[in-house]
């Protein structure tokens, strides 16, 4: 239990908490340190004497129990996710996920792949989003900033009375446990394809349209 | 001799104590990134201030992402309504900008774009025939 | 033992924890900044002035950080694990003294006091590392278990150098005789083979095997989450401070400075050097293997301390005004 | 004084408990606690636990503990010596010699037998 998450509703005593909180929580932000794919270098760079991480206080641990963050770097494939599931699972609360990279976000150019997910928001409640592929260390530097922002702006009273985060698409083909986060989730759902989310493709027919006096 | 080659690593990393940190304090001092860094897609605008897409869907036939977005004024082929990227699926290869015939798009220094809303990575730069930011002009 | 007596101690053990908790902030706070820049980094920066701050978030973040209890632990000594090495580490400060007669226990036997409770870390190690029922921990506690009796031996046959030549367990004595000539020049031997077992002692690196963050994830604290975690950074960094002090104290003069009045100015100073010398260690020594670390004690520091006390012994009695 | 200094190491021992049980206690009250089966499970690097947790070790530490025995009953016994050593003399550091010797004999036979290396 925990006086603050749990809480029902703002007192004095859970407000002035949730401050202190929200200031130590916000400037301390360990990442787990995972890398599943490429952007894993960027993020390695980040960590290294150019930009330098520790500025901020952000250091790695290599226990997921004694870290704070996830940042997923790389296309999560299928033989993958029920790993990240469960590192991100054995995290200890309270957790947050930065997706980085296209891969991340949205499958990036593995998208049509059989064996990528169409981003880590298929099976991770992701905080922040840093487009790039990959991100420059700024960029990555700069998303942390933005999580940290939205970790100080957001009030962690009754934080743990918030709905579950329920994926958008069920993953049924692999062996996921939807644990944990995903209690929410209805028995039985049925893996859907999800939905690309890049803007509909303008017909390749245009193309050959096109005026030839100007190709 | 033994016990040398320790103190010689000391050494060094007293060196590199003594020395200056290399480190740029980023978001206090902005560097921008090599000029040849691919970054994000931006469009060049006319003197008159219309967009340079001529809407010829090149850079759509080029994309091996499905990044972009064209919707072309059915009474003018040679103009763009819309152009949408999605920056959260694009790998900045650059296909784009190298097929462009005329010039029209271009890659920013601009690389601040984490944000907590999935849907902001998809930005416009072209919304109902009108860039939507200020582009540089484009080049003659 | 009187009322006033009483009070006298339980304020003393106060002032001590809040001398861990300084310890612990400004340690951690120095390390990271110190190791920085010995990479060309900066280190902690911007929270707080050159991240001062850094260290109260952290502890903030890690008490409100959720507890996991493992299903596959054992429930009790889960919990007990982090007593097992606060606690030694705590009474094992409580016999430091900081300035002739300035101290909470000026024993006769001090030093044998101070390395009871030093080296009882190694069974808080093991029992953190047994109860998480994990093959990292499990790996992690016996390397520490290992490594930690291994190294015992040495560290106390130096330390007996410095007895046999001081005559004397009780460490304002140890620290008073050398107001002439400090132990590291009269037994420089010692102070090498101290200073290595010590710097294993504390778990710092090069010997910071047990728990390897680059083999076994965290070593035997992997299945610890929040404060668990920060309680057993407190009682590595009171060791830490603790070691730093023995070798202040037995082969750096203590509070004595030639030339220049004794003074706990001094002492502090001097402990603050260590330690720095152990980060500065950290950030450039690549670890051991656990074979040559174990034999490194076995076979070199043992039989080398062996022959040194016993010299130390022989010339402590052939020159009996100098040594 | 030194019942007194018992008292005060054993005072310093509850104060160490206390010191860790009320942070317990500001644990339990501040931080949350949501347990499932996946996050209480062991961590082994993402996948499902394998095998047995409290896996038999190499008997190697064990000869190493009884060898560090021996050592550190040596060094106890060093410990008096040390301390009376100019009241004892040169008689006293003969014994203590032959002591060590047999003592390091026996070390050479560990050493002989194996019971140091460790790979």
């Amino acid at each position: 239990m925990g006086v603050v998450d749990d809480a029902e509703q703002p007192g004095f005593i859970t407000t002035t908490l949730d401050k202190l909180l929200r200031w130590g929580r916000s400037r301390s932000m360990w990442p787990v340190n995972a890398g599943i794919a490429c952007c894993s270098l960027e993020m390695m760079t980040t960590g290294a004497a150019r930009y330098d991480f520790d500025r901020f206080g952000i250091m790695f641990r290599s226990s997921p129990r004694q870290a704070d963050v996830m940042i997923v770097p790389g296309p999560i494939t299928k033989k993958m996710a029920p790993i990240v599931q469960r590192v991100y699972n054995q995290m200890a609360e309270p957790r947050w996920v930065i997706a980085m990279g296209s891969c991340a976000i949205s499958g990036g150019t593995f998208v049509d792949s059989y064996n990528v997910l169409p981003g880590a928001e298929t099976i991770l409640p992701v905080d922040i989003y840093i487009p790039g592929c990959p991100p420059r260390p700024e960029a990555l530097l700069y998303g942390c900033l933005q999580l940290k922002k939205l970790i100080s702006e957001t009030s962690t009273i009754g934080s743990s009375r918030k709905p579950m985060y329920v994926p958008p698409v069920l993953p049924e083909e692999w062996p996921l446990e939807l644990l944990g986060e995903y209690d929410a989730l209805e028995a039985g759902a049925v893996w859907v394809q999800p939905e690309r989310d890049s803007p509909p493709v303008t017909p390749l027919g245009d193309a050959e349209s096109a005026p030839e006096d100007e190709l | 001799m033994f016990g040398s080659g320790l103190l010689k690593g000391l050494g060094i990393t007293l060196r590199h104590a003594l020395g200056r940190p290399v480190t740029e304090l980023y978001p206090f001092e902005h560097k921008n990134p090599p000029a040849n860094s691919r970054t994000f897609i931006a469009m060049h605008v006319n003197e008159e201030g219309a967009p340079a897409c001529r809407a010829c869907n090149t850079c759509i036939v080029g994309c091996p992402d499905r990044v972009l977005k064209l919707v072309k004024d059915p009474d003018d082929p040679k103009r763009a309504v819309e152009f949408v990227v999605n920056s959260g699926r694009c790998t900045y290869c650059g296909l784009c900008v190298e097929n462009c015939p005329f010039d029209a798009l271009y890659f920013t220094q601009d690389y601040e774009r984490a944000t907590r809303d999935k849907g902001a990575l998809i930005y416009h730069l072209i919304e109902d025939g009108a860039c939507t930011h200020e582009g540089e002009v484009d080049r003659p | 033992m009187s009322a006033a007596m009483w009070i006298h101690a339980l304020l003393w053990l106060v002032g001590l924890l809040l001398l861990i908790a300084v310890v612990t902030v400004m340690g951690v706070w120095w390390e990271r900044k110190f190791i920085g820049h010995l990479q060309r980094r900066r280190g902690p920066l911007h929270h707080g002035f050159h991240g001062l701050l850094q260290l109260p978030a952290d502890m903030v973040k890690m008490i409100s950080k959720e507890d996991i209890v493992p299903d596959s632990a054992d429930p009790w000594l889960f919990q007990i694990g982090p007593l097992m090495v606060v606690v030694p580490a705590i009474a094992a400060m409580a016999a430091l003294m900081f300035a002739p007669g300035f101290g909470l226990l000026d024993m006769n036997h001090g030093l044998f006091y101070i390395f009871a409770f030093q080296t009882l870390l190694p069974l808080g190690f093991a029992v953190i590392g047994w109860s998480c029922a994990s093959k990292f921990t499990l790996i992690g506690a016996l390397r520490a278990a290992a490594q930690l009796i291994s190294y015992e031996i040495p560290m106390l046959l130096a330390a007996l150098g410095v007895v046999v030549a001081a005559g004397s367990m009780r460490l304002t004595d140890i620290i008073n005789a050398q107001a002439g000539v400090w132990y590291i020049f009269k037994e420089p031997l010692g102070f090498a083979i101290f200073g290595i077992a010590v710097l294993a002692e504390m778990n710092r690196t090069p010997f910071d095997l047990p728990e390897a963050e680059s083999e076994l994830v965290a070593g035997y604290q992997t299945e610890y989450s929040g404060m668990k975690f920060g309680f057993v950074q407190l009682a590595e960094y009171s060791v830490l401070f603790t070691g730093s002090y023995l070798v202040s104290a037995l082969f750096l003069g203590g509070w004595n400075m030639p030339f220049l009045p004794a003074s706990p100015l001094w002492l502090l100073l001097k402990i603050v050097a260590c330690m720095t010398m152990t980060m500065w260690f950290r950030g450039t020594f690549p670890r051991l293997r656990v074979d040559s670390l174990m034999s490194l004690s076995w076979k070199w520091l043992l039989p080398i301390a062996l022959v040194n006390i016993m010299a130390v012994a022989a010339l402590a009695l052939a020159l009996p005004g100098i040594y | 004084m030194y019942a007194d200094s018992v008292l005060v190491a054993a005072l310093a021992c509850v104060t160490g408990v206390l010191f860790v049980l009320a942070l317990y206690g500001v644990v339990a009250l501040l931080a949350p606690k949501r347990p499932n089966p996946l996050k209480n499970a062991t961590y082994e690097c993402g996948h499902e636990p394998v095998g047995v947790p409290r896996a038999p070790f190499r008997v190697q530490y064990y000869a190493i503990a009884i060898v560090f025995l021996i050592f550190d009953v040596e060094t106890a016994f060093l410990y008096p010596w040390g301390l009376v050593l100019r009241q004892i003399g040169w008689a006293g550091y003969g014994e203590m010699a032959i002591f060590v010797a047999i003592l390091v004999v026996g070390l050479v036979y560990a050493w002989r037998k194996g019971v140091l290396r460790w790979v």
